[in-house]
């Protein structure tokens, strides 16, 4: 199954880091995989986006326009990308930051309060991680243990500390989409 | 080694270093722009040396004064700022100096955007500089391409003594891959014996130059320059063609948009319609051949090129198919990007119209 | 018999192209002697420009680049971080060095790059057939200014010299002339100072020398000479507008 | 301590400059002669008033004179 | 008014005066010195202005700036100041500014010389600069007719919102020739509305633009540009058609090099051999359709372009014949001119081969 | 009540698309301030560049034109010597003026061309992502110079004020900054002061202005206008460089 | 002589220049509220003792703030 | 007929001024008639040339190829257009300057002591005046009259006094053909 994913939020929500970390993880899997980043500077503050495209075959246009899954961080990239999903797709809503439900009835979508349970974990900004978690648990796209191999290979020098942090998020997002 | 993932513009100044590059001299320009900020750490790590030159134009006059040198050596920028090297670059071409162009497309014309386009192709492949000359032109169509492209670039550069241009759109300079930097083989290169690197009183002075106030003498290095540029077609003349077997349709697409169209042909396939793709990775010298002999199948029906710009390869697709088959077009334009989608909607108009 | 005057080994045995009297000539010369004398022959590198100048490739007894109209300095940026250990000079006329390339010599003055650029101020387009350059001088008619500078629409003639003076890497900058032998020794030690300040690395180097287009000016060499000192020299002060410890 | 001018007479382009440098007036244009270029070329009447300054070979805008002297 | 003997460039100069163009900005380079020179001393006669500008790159924005502000503006140059606008001109394209730019094209590549030639047909036809955008190229075989087109190149310019390029080549700008300056048809043309000449307080602001940050945005505006080419395709393209009543060989070729081969033609008549020729006098739009139809001639055996180049506008020949016809070439480069005997034997030979 | 401050009339509604804090945001309300003061609005036509302040035409509420990258000067003099009668401004990053554009800016002041520009210096190039200008400081990080600029390879920041202030044309050049109210008064009084003397047809006028980049310097915009003072101001004094008798 | 400050509270950007600006630091972030561009806005919490200098309507990079003065 | 006319000589012998003065003299015939110059500063003392074409149809390349005549002034002007006259057509020589002999026999070769005969005339810069009239008398391109009329006219306010000086030029030019 080739996995397409788009990931969006605002700048500062670790979008890109997230996509970044899910791909290496395919990678390590041995499957084929391209990571694509929304870039240009001219929305600064504005919206932030990346597509995964994760696959047995080798993938081809880099760009998601149908997306097997969306992962989206903030209520502009709701607006944005909810059309993208293909029907039967999953749509992951961080709803801590998006009060506004899905429309469509045609996809799977899991409302997940990634912000309150960063919060909760003490540190807010790994609610990217938590999103990562509910899409992993929803779509097997790669094994936990991969991304968590990945996660302690960016850290282990620098913030080891962090690193079982990171492994919570995923289990409490995985829990949300349970 | 194992293959890591790498965004393109920084596998792409990578590969100038395995390649021997040693000086880089740029001008930031969205979305090329992690190819000089890559390069302003990694230089000064292997003693080579970068440099952000005050503009397009000093930089490509960086660059001939480099190679002139007898460097490796390479540039980079984004279509606005090619525009500005037009003059420079047609004086490496006219001086023979070797050297790599890096060109990540963006929208035009005039500022136009930032987003990935391939609306470049004429500038790059017929002579957006004045006079006769031709630039190598590779167009890479994933990240590991360009990372081997860019390597051969240099040894072709070296080996022709003539600038060579690697053309990706933004979605080549910006997605992550997985990349294996393997050895490209190597080729016999001729020594740099005509070099500007002084004459150590050992030999005669040598002189960089391309004008040739005489007539006579500027049309005999014309002719000198073209007999280059027909060995060149001859060697180097790359074309990748998929699934042509039986193809009634055969999409010609370079780059990116080439793995587009493969996504369409699959989606094709599965719809019962057989299509082919000839993908040139030269864009110079234009795969024609393979165009024309695909032109002379049977089972072809017609072409049909998929690009990001108005519609400029589709001439070379014309010149070659001849009259032949009908040659259809397709494109966006201004950042956008085709869908495979959108792609088999109009091979299967097409192929309604012809049959 | 001993010779205390020959031609230079830093030029080639070519006959010159410049018209009779023009000042090039013997800008050629004193830059080849200043080689043949500092012994870099070996080692050097020049850059011819696009203006009269343009075949100095052919004049210069050393390894030369044909850089395009005023990216002379890129040129030799080029090669001199190529060859640290070679000297690097440019040859550059008023509109080559001034007008189209005025970015390209602020810019090498700013790197400090470590070369040293002749800079030929003949206040006129030579080759092109007398058009005003930046430097002409106002009432000075060109092709182009055929009754004359106006300051009121061309503006006043700009000052290269002190202009890059302002520019702390731009180590060694003097402007001389070549209308007598007294200024031409003169003009001689500057061109050895900025090879000297070139080679002990110090950073950018940039002797002006006024120089005579009888051809352009329409007069002859003798009235060109003449001309140049009561005109020129008047707005353009010779003089060291900068230049290291070592040198001075 | 005499001294010797040696044009190379060929390469002259008959601009006089020369004829200025010099201290002694000596260096005077040929009237009477064409070199190949179609110039008059310069040349020194009174050889033995040259004191080998060398300025005419300064000012010489096309390296056609030499110099050399006694010892 | 008699015919007067004029200098190409002078008379270029004088036409556009007389078509209203009251501002210019250019650059020295040989061979067109004499239409800034001219400019220079006939524009303050008129109240207009002539700068000279510090380089083609400010030549061509200053170029930018005045017909953005709502003047008739033109700026000339020759190959090497040609590709240094490159920036400039697909601004100008991509903002829609009107503006006449001449190119009296000299030999090429790099600094190459300064003696006649056709090299430059790419980039002018095809695209310099980068992105999707045409130019009107407009291309006299002799002085009195580049009277007449730089005239009506002003005139093109404003109703398409376009520049015009008008291509010479070293002959036509230095050749004297009888002229006289006859009126040009007037055109209805549009009201410069969009002109940034301040608001007055009697309008909306203006703004002349040609970034459009959103690709979808940036995609519109091309499309809205290649319908504007389109009606230019439609209105606009001019083809001389010479002789070619029962030719059996068709000779395309444009400026000058048209009049040499009208000489080859008379020299071929003489000989019992009947030739005719194209010559497009616009190079965009080019006048396919003209040679598609001599294509279809039964008469016609070949067709030879004849340029002074190493063979550019061959590939509109080629694409316009589609493969009905063989194509040849004959070409001169560098500087070099053909001569009319040389073409008589290349056309003798292709005709010997056909047959 | 009396409205005592209000958004100037010179100012579009649009709002600006510039990072929170960047004080590019501070320069155009000043320009435009002083445009609608000095009643410049119906005939005032300004040249955006290609750097942050690219969308400038969006937010000045009178005629403008989008330069390509550095030439906004060569746009200017196109668009001032068809509406002499304008007040023709052109705003342009350090990037955009001190680099690609430096002959261009150099040649408008020398031709004396009355237009005024707005020089905007915040020392980094901000929309393509904080690479090194020709005024980014020595030591100061960059994109492209990531262990800091380093003077033996990347030279000295370029004072443009300074250099400028060789050139007899350029009538009017002021270095100012915005980081605190009071230095945000004078910049004003500058930039009226240019355009007062642009109108009276003196020359070529230019302001400095030292402004934050936020975004690119990794800070605050607190810690931004701390940083400017204390490391800016000392390399770039402000000050007057050049003014006319009539706006002194 | 009271003065009012008016924020067009949906175009600041939360980024405190004008809290440092005011002499007698009043403007502070609103650390409770968010706007539509998702920034805590600025606010003035004892309007009272609003001298009306205009200082942070000087130093707002955003055009947010106008000031009213009692004649 | 058409004149096909190639003259050339040093840069200040006047052959431009010469290859106007007969077109403008054709034009007023009411002919058909280019002129091309050589150009470029490269050869700066050299030799400068120019191209007239007279014709009563008109006029196809102006390059002069294949000269009905050959005007030389100077030695590397022989040397280098001796070649370009047709069989028939006609050379003719300032022997004045020029001490060789044409080598071709195909053709009518004149030679014109045009420097002497000016010098004679009182003003050596009328050599070229002396030429034309060698050329006029030769070929009859353009009646002598139309080119009195138009020395005439560009003369006629600043140096009237040179008119009469010149036609002497053009007759004893002519003398020395018959
Ligand atoms: C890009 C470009 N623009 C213009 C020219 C034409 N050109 C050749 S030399 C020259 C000016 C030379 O003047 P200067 O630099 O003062 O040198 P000089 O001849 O006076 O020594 C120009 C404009 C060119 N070759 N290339
Ligand atoms: C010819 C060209 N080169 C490069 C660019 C890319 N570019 C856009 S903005 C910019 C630099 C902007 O820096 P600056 O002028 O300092 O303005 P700031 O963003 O700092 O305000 C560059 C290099 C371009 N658009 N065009
Ligand atoms: S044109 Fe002027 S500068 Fe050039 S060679 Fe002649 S005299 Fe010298
Ligand atoms: S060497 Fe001196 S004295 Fe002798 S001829 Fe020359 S200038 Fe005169
Ligand atoms: S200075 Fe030299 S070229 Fe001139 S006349 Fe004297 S010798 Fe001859
Ligand atoms: S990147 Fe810097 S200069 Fe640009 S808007 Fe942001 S803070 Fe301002
Ligand atoms: S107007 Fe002055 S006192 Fe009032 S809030 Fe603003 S800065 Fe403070
Ligand atoms: S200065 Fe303006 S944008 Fe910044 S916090 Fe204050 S009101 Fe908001
Ligand atoms: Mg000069
Ligand atoms: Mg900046």
């Amino acid at each position: 199954m080739t996995h397409e994913i788009i990931m969006a939020g605002f700048g500062g929500q670790g979008v890109m880091a997230m996509g970044k970390i899910l791909a290496e993880a395919a990678l390590m899997e041995g499957k084929n995989v391209s990571w694509l980043p929304s870039y240009g500077p001219e929305m600064r503050g504005g919206t932030a986006n990346c597509n995964v495209i994760i696959s047995e075959d080798p993938v081809g246009a880099p760009v998601v326009t149908e997306a097997t899954a969306a992962i989206v961080m903030n209520r502009p990239s709701l607006d944005k990308f909810e059309k993208d999903v293909v029907p039967g797709g999953t749509l992951i809503i961080n709803s801590s930051l998006i009060d506004k439900k899905a429309t469509r009835e045609d996809i799977k979508v899991y409302y997940v309060p990634a912000n309150d349970i960063a919060n909760e974990l003490g540190n807010g900004r790994i609610a990217n991680m938590v999103m990562l978690g509910a899409y992993l648990a929803t779509s097997k796209a790669t094994k936990e243990d991969t991304i968590m191999e990945i996660i302690t290979e960016i850290f282990k020098d620098k913030k080891a500390s962090v690193i079982p942090l990171n492994k919570e998020a995923l289990l409490k997002g995985a829990d949300c989409v349970k | 080694m194992a293959k890591e993932l790498w965004k393109g513009n920084e596998a792409i100044a990578e590969a100038a270093i395995k390649a021997g590059c040693r000086f880089f001299f740029g001008y930031p320009i969205t979305p090329q722009n992690e190819i000089p900020e890559y390069m302003s750490l990694r230089m000064p790590q292997v003693d080579g040396c970068f440099l952000q030159a005050e503009s397009e134009v000093a930089a490509i006059n960086m660059v001939y004064g480099a190679a002139g040198a007898g460097a490796r050596v390479m540039t980079s920028s984004s279509s606005p700022g090619i525009s500005l090297k037009q003059e420079g670059i047609t004086y490496c071409a006219g001086a023979e100096l070797p050297c790599v162009i890096v060109n990540i497309v963006r929208g035009g014309p005039g500022l136009g955007g930032i987003q990935p386009a391939q609306s470049d192709y004429f500038q790059a492949t017929k002579g957006g500089g004045h006079g006769d000359y031709r630039l190598i032109v590779l167009a890479p169509a994933s990240v590991q391409e360009a990372v081997d492209l860019v390597q051969q670039a240099f040894d072709m550069a070296d080996q022709y003594r003539n600038p060579v241009m690697v053309m990706g759109d933004g979605m080549i300079g910006q997605m992550m891959e997985p990349v294996e930097f393997t050895e490209v083989e190597k080729r016999p290169l001729p020594e740099k014996t005509w070099a500007t690197t002084g004459t150590k009183g050992e030999r005669q002075t040598n002189v960089i130059n391309s004008l040739f106030i005489d007539p006579a003498e500027c049309e005999k290095h014309n002719h000198r320059l073209y007999e280059k540029y027909k060995a060149i077609e001859n060697n180097e003349t790359r074309v990748e063609k998929y699934n042509l077997d039986g193809a009634e349709i055969v999409f010609v697409a370079y780059g990116t948009t080439a793995r587009i169209v493969k996504n369409a042909i699959s989606a094709l396939e599965k719809e019962g319609i057989k299509a082919g793709m000839i993908r040139p990775i030269t864009l110079w010298p234009y795969p024609y051949k393979a165009i024309e002999e695909a032109a002379g199948l049977d089972s072809v029906k017609a072409f049909m090129a998929v690009e990001m710009s108005m519609g400029q390869m589709v001439e070379d697709v014309r010149l070659a198919a001849a009259g032949k088959k009908p040659v259809h077009f397709y494109g966006r334009t201004g950042g956008m990007v085709p869908t495979p989608k959108a792609v088999v909607e109009q091979a299967k108009m097409i192929l309604g119209g012809v049959k | 018999m001993a010779v205390i005057f020959d031609k230079t080994k830093g030029l080639t045995d070519k006959t010159f192209h410049y018209c009779p009297g023009c000042t090039h000539g013997i800008i050629h010369r004193l830059v080849a002697e200043v080689m043949e004398e500092l012994n870099l022959l070996d080692k050097a590198i020049g850059v011819a420009p696009v203006g009269c100048a343009v075949f100095a490739y052919d004049y210069f007894n050393c390894d030369m680049q044909e850089a395009a109209h005023g990216r002379a300095p890129a040129v030799a940026t080029g090669i001199k971080r190529v060859h640290p250990e070679s000297a690097v000079f440019t040859y550059q006329g008023d509109g080559d060095l001034a007008s189209i390339g005025a970015a390209e010599i602020v810019h090498a003055a700013m790197r400090g790059e470590k070369f040293t650029t002749i800079f030929v101020n003949n206040a006129i387009y030579g080759m092109t057939g007398g058009q005003m350059a930046p430097t002409t001088l106002v009432g000075q008619k060109a092709t182009t200014a055929p009754l004359g500078r106006d300051e009121n629409h061309a503006g006043l003639p700009l000052r290269v010299s002190e202009m890059l003076a302002t520019i702390p890497k731009a180590v060694f900058v003097e402007r001389v002339s070549v209308h007598d032998v007294k200024h031409i020794i003169q003009a001689k030690k500057a061109i050895k100072k900025a090879f000297q300040a070139q080679m002990a690395g110090k950073g950018f180097t940039l002797v002006e020398v006024l120089s005579t287009c009888p051809t352009n000016w329409g007069k002859t060499p003798l009235e060109s000479l003449k001309w140049l000192e009561e005109n020129m020299i008047p707005y353009y002060p010779l003089g060291n507008y900068r230049s290291p410890e070592e040198v001075r | 301590m005499a001294a010797k001018v040696i044009f190379d007479e060929n390469r002259c382009k008959g601009c006089e400059l020369c004829t200025t440098a010099c201290p002694v007036k000596i260096v005077v244009m040929d009237k009477d002669r064409i070199n190949v270029k179609g110039y008059h070329p310069a040349t020194v009447k009174e050889m033995d008033k040259c004191i080998g300054c060398a300025s005419c070979a300064r000012i010489c805008p096309d390296v056609v004179i030499k110099i050399e002297k006694e010892k």
